[in-house]
């Protein structure tokens, strides 16, 4: 987190700088199967981000070292197109995409029915095409959502979602400013039936009582998400406009 | 990648060939659907979405200041770049950039660069001091076939659409990007035998050599590029010549009516 | 890397688990042993060895000249980063650095980075100009077990006793880097079903998920990571929570009396 | 192209810099056989251009990723050495060469009888000693004379040829000044007993009429260095001087 | 060798800067099995170098192309800690560790019997966690000790050592500020048995008659060093501190 | 690479070492025959070629203007690499450079650098500010056999007739550089238990352990390095130095005629 300088991120009449009240979130849509060339595929918008997920197999799993002899593996790639960002980045994998990608992989593998599919791999393959803070949530939801539209079986989904601080006040969903302004980020990936967390990171500072601040908004929103995402599941399989 | 010759779908593709016909049921000069949308990615100071088929291509255009070459300190510089990466397909495998990638942002850079449609002279803010470098790149979400010349229009439309983050730098107010000309390529593959235009991914998969025609708004060549196993005669390049001319007219149009919403 | 899963491991796991045992007959929140040593390498300007139970890390902290990033003209900055080479444990392949060598050294980093226990202003030399850069560098010899804990804690205290070599680098007098807190991480692997803190070796090969948890002097939050395939229930989080409260005192007072030595 | 700077490229006689006309090439020499340790091997000398070519095969196709179950596959190495260009370049390949690379050895598939040799490959390593433009057409032509030197099935040669304009005029075979200021390059590979082309490239600027003479160049070039390629592998089998 | 400036390395009693005779060594510790992870480990300090070594197998060799039908190799990686030198050393290997990893694998793999474990491989890594000059004899010294700490079967060991020459004399063993000024180096890996030399590399300016007396030197401290070597293993063995 | 030991090749050789006869007929200490050629690239400012039986060898030097290092002011610097690409053997395969290529240009290098041959205080132009980085670049074309040998001749050579190119980097006149010394390496390898000189390439494949010598004018060491797997006696070193001695007089004359036409 910055952290640091004279922004303010509040005002007065206690909303945030764009209008949202502490526990709002920014605007959401999620399209599914929006890739002809992919087995399953999500498009989600949130707030100015973009994030596209595809999903190819179950395929063998190669090289053969990464082969569970008891279940699929899932080969997730976040990527950071090099226009996504006020400065450009330079194609290829760096440090922070490699931890976003281990991380998500890891807690996909928490959903998906990998026992179903022993020494076979799922390639998840997501893409910022714009970036605004919140990256890594919208790439995990929309992740889970062409994993379903590619038909693989999980025990539920998964919504990504964050909440953060500002000027020392719990927030839901940071937007640009508050991110690079902001105190602390709280990024998890709730499974909306259980209620089970299946993706953590956190970095800034939280009180124990602002950590479970920021838990409660997380969880609140995820509920919303979450019907997002069925809604785009059902428009995709029920016919619809898609 | 074991690539086993699909070679049910060659037969099926030359038995169409002989009745000159297509898979898709298009003529063999006849293109897909093309759709072009603009301005349509935050924080690319240029963009644009291609959809040609089950072709989807995006390209966004990045500014940033540099240090002029020591031999042209007047130019600015342009850089264009494509990725395959494996979101794109099936067939697409993780790691540093293939061949076909290295080709494919090649032969784009080089019809935009070739016609000339970037003054360099124009990227200079203080010569033997500061000159902009503009990148273009191009992210391939799925490959439907073509993808070159899905890529080549993306790429000349984030272009054409761009905006020079002037102010961001701190060197001025922003304004559009002087683009001078359209050039557009136009991409062939020899399919049962005979060139279609625009194949189909499934055209690609049982085809053989393919041919990349990029043409300015004179009609001149800009860049030309044979790919694969295979060979042709003057003859057949002649004929696709001629197609490619009135392909690369069209296209233009599209860009035009895009900038004039 | 062929990775059987060891079910008869599981197995044991779990039976113990049953009756609240673990393999080493810890309690489920108790950790090993820790012994710490510092200033133990030469050319490393603060140096840290920790050893707990199987596991042996060292950590070193150099300093370089830089200039300072064009948007925070009057900071230093501040690099952690691990290295899990092949030294440290048969399953470690020699290569480029693998996803779990860069989770280790980002966890690490942030937990140290976001407590604030490094005022990067106070690594200003001439702003604009001149800052130092801060390096710490972690090297894992022998991997028994929760390495995250080990590195946490041998790059806080290589930290907290590096002397800044103002003199070689002709920019004044040494002096002892000021370093506000000590964050220390405290690591929970799911064995057997439930949280145990401190997992070995033994443990995190027949156990799932697990959960990383950086605190302050002040038991605030610095950082959290979640890995592996597993979820938790906010409950859980709640109990071990509390359990890195007080593993963290400990912690905490040990890299103390270390200093006070 | 570069296209741009005051530089005089044709004389008032008509000629260029060199003394050549409109469409003379520079001198050329080819030598089959040069290299004891490579299967095959040919050296041209054209300009000041020195180019290497050495095959090796048919041979396993490993890693098997790269096999064909049907046909050998080529793999082609182009590569300027270090101390082939006025500044140094630094070892390694870039993406100029990995391109030449590729369409190279697609030219040279469609000439070799690869399906006598399944799941097999052909190595032809390019080395360019010195460079003064042209390098990819003198590479492609060693690489044909050394897969006949190695007893490679062929159908036909294939031969590297450009043609290009300078100040307006289009003339075969550019030499460096042309190169660096003249308006557009076609270098292409011709099969010289069918006529067909295997290998084509250009960039610049040309009108379809000028494309058309630049192609008239190249073939009527084409002829002139199948003469010396075939001449090479006589020297080389018919007993004679190497 | 630098073997340049003003500096005074030799004091005018004769004897070294920090009182070393001209044929005396830095004092040296061995400990054997300082690694619970490992097979065989090992930490040399010599003066104020940190070499550990640490040795997993005899296991099966991979990729399969590195595999030998008839014995083992030996795949030493010699790394230098980033935090090991004045100036930060950037992870990864550069071309003097890759060398160096290689001339002591052909070292080690001159008195390991690995025609025991053909198509298997051993793997030794050496970490330099602090250089002072002379950390590749250490680490050849810490490799050895760590086979056999593993229980490789050798037919011996080997010893690291080195001598050189400061302003015209030879003497044994260069400390740093010898190194960064003196003439030559002469680094050997001694087998304290049989007297046969195993590694050797050797840069500067040495006339014979030097070169035969910085030998003489290389030979004599070996017989002490194989003692501390011995010493080291009957600690680990015959039950003892460790 | 499965390396199958040529075990009837080492029989034939141990069997012709016991009547103290090599393949080629050569005697144990007797080169093959060498030739030399050089300033034969265009673009290279110094170069050679060295074929030497089987083994034929090309090296280019090239020049650059760079900065000094901070802590060497006034002295220019020398690199010397090697390449072992593909095209000189099959059994050189592509990617990064190989130990071996490394280990060839490293021991190449020290010869050289070791010698005092150049000297690097020559190579300033305005200390602090500017100085000649001189690049020998060898390339290996064909492998057979000995070629740190005809690497370290070629690289000698190429350096000798080396012409500082100031006028294109505008800072004076070109003029000859300036080489003090022909240093010469010779390679002795392990065949059927006893050294030989000048290894021909199956001499290498069915032998063991090779020695490189260096030496320069004065018949000083410069460099020394001992590859792959084996033990030698100091008696045996003793007798190759001896060999080592005569053998680099005659190459270090044949550089001399080579200089002279």
């Amino acid at each position: 987190m910055g952290g640091y300088g004279d922004v303010q991120l509040l005002r007065e009449d206690g909303l945030r700088l764009d209008g949202r009240k502490l526990d709002e979130m920014r605007p959401m849509t999620i399209e599914a199967g929006v890739l002809p060339a992919a087995d399953g595929s999500a498009m989600v918008t949130h707030g100015l981000n973009v994030a596209v997920a595809a999903v190819y197999g179950p395929m063998e799993a190669h090289p053969r070292k990464i082969q569970r002899q008891d279940r699929a593996v899932i080969d997730v790639r976040y990527n950071m197109a090099p226009f996504s960002t006020s400065d450009r980045i330079r194609p290829g994998f760096n440090r922070r995409s490699r931890e976003i990608s281990k991380v998500t992989a890891e807690a996909l593998e928490s959903v998906v029915l990998c026992e179903r599919y022993p020494r076979s791999k799922i390639r998840v393959e997501i893409e910022i095409l714009a970036a605004e803070a919140g990256t890594r949530c919208a790439g995990l939801t929309a992740a889970a959502v062409a994993l379903a539209d590619a038909g693989i079986p999980m025990r539920d989904l998964i919504v990504g979602v964050a909440s953060g601080k500002v000027e020392g006040i719990v927030v839901l969903d940071l937007d640009k400013a508050e991110d690079n302004y902001g105190q602390a980020d709280l990024p998890v990936g709730i499974l909306p039936n259980t209620g089970e967390i299946a993706f953590l990171q956190m970095d800034g500072d939280l009180s124990p009582d602002e950590y479970n601040l920021a838990m409660e908004y997380n969880f609140k929103a995820a509920a919303e998400i979450h019907e997002i995402m069925v809604d785009a599941l059902k428009r995709r399989y029920e016919g619809g406009e898609n | 990648m074991v690539e086993l010759v699909p070679t049910l779908l060659r037969q099926e593709l030359s038995r169409l060939a002989e009745d000159d016909l297509r898979l898709d049921g298009r003529g063999q000069w006849e293109g897909r659907e093309v759709t072009l949308e603009t301005d349509c990615l935050y924080n690319a100071e240029g963009s644009a979405k291609v959809v040609m088929g089950d072709t989807i291509v995006y390209a966004g255009v990045k500014f940033e200041l540099r240090t002029p070459w020591p031999d042209r300190p007047a130019q600015g510089s342009l850089m264009c770049g494509a990725e395959l990466r494996p979101v794109a397909h099936r067939k697409y495998e993780p790691g540093p950039p293939s061949p076909q990638s290295i080709e494919l942002g090649r032969v784009v850079d080089r019809g935009i660069r070739e016609s000339g449609c970037i003054d360099m002279e124009s990227l200079c803010i203080v010569p033997g001091e500061k000159v902009w470098g503009v990148m273009i790149d191009i992210h391939v979400l799925s490959d439907g076939g073509n993808i070159f010349d899905a890529c080549g229009l993306a790429a000349i439309a984030a272009l054409r659409t761009a905006v020079v983050p002037a102010e961001r730098f701190d060197v001025g107010e922003d304004y559009t990007l002087k683009v001078k000309g359209t050039p557009i390529m136009a991409s062939f593959t020899r399919v049962g035998g005979r060139y279609v235009y625009d194949p189909s991914e499934e055209e690609e998969l049982g085809g053989d050599e393919r041919i990349h025609i990029t043409l300015g708004d004179e009609g001149h060549l800009h860049s030309l590029q044979k790919g694969l196993r295979g060979v042709f005669t003057p003859a057949e390049f002649a004929e696709i010549f001629g197609v490619a001319h009135l392909r690369c007219v069209e296209l233009r149009k599209l860009v035009a009516n895009q900038e004039g919403n």
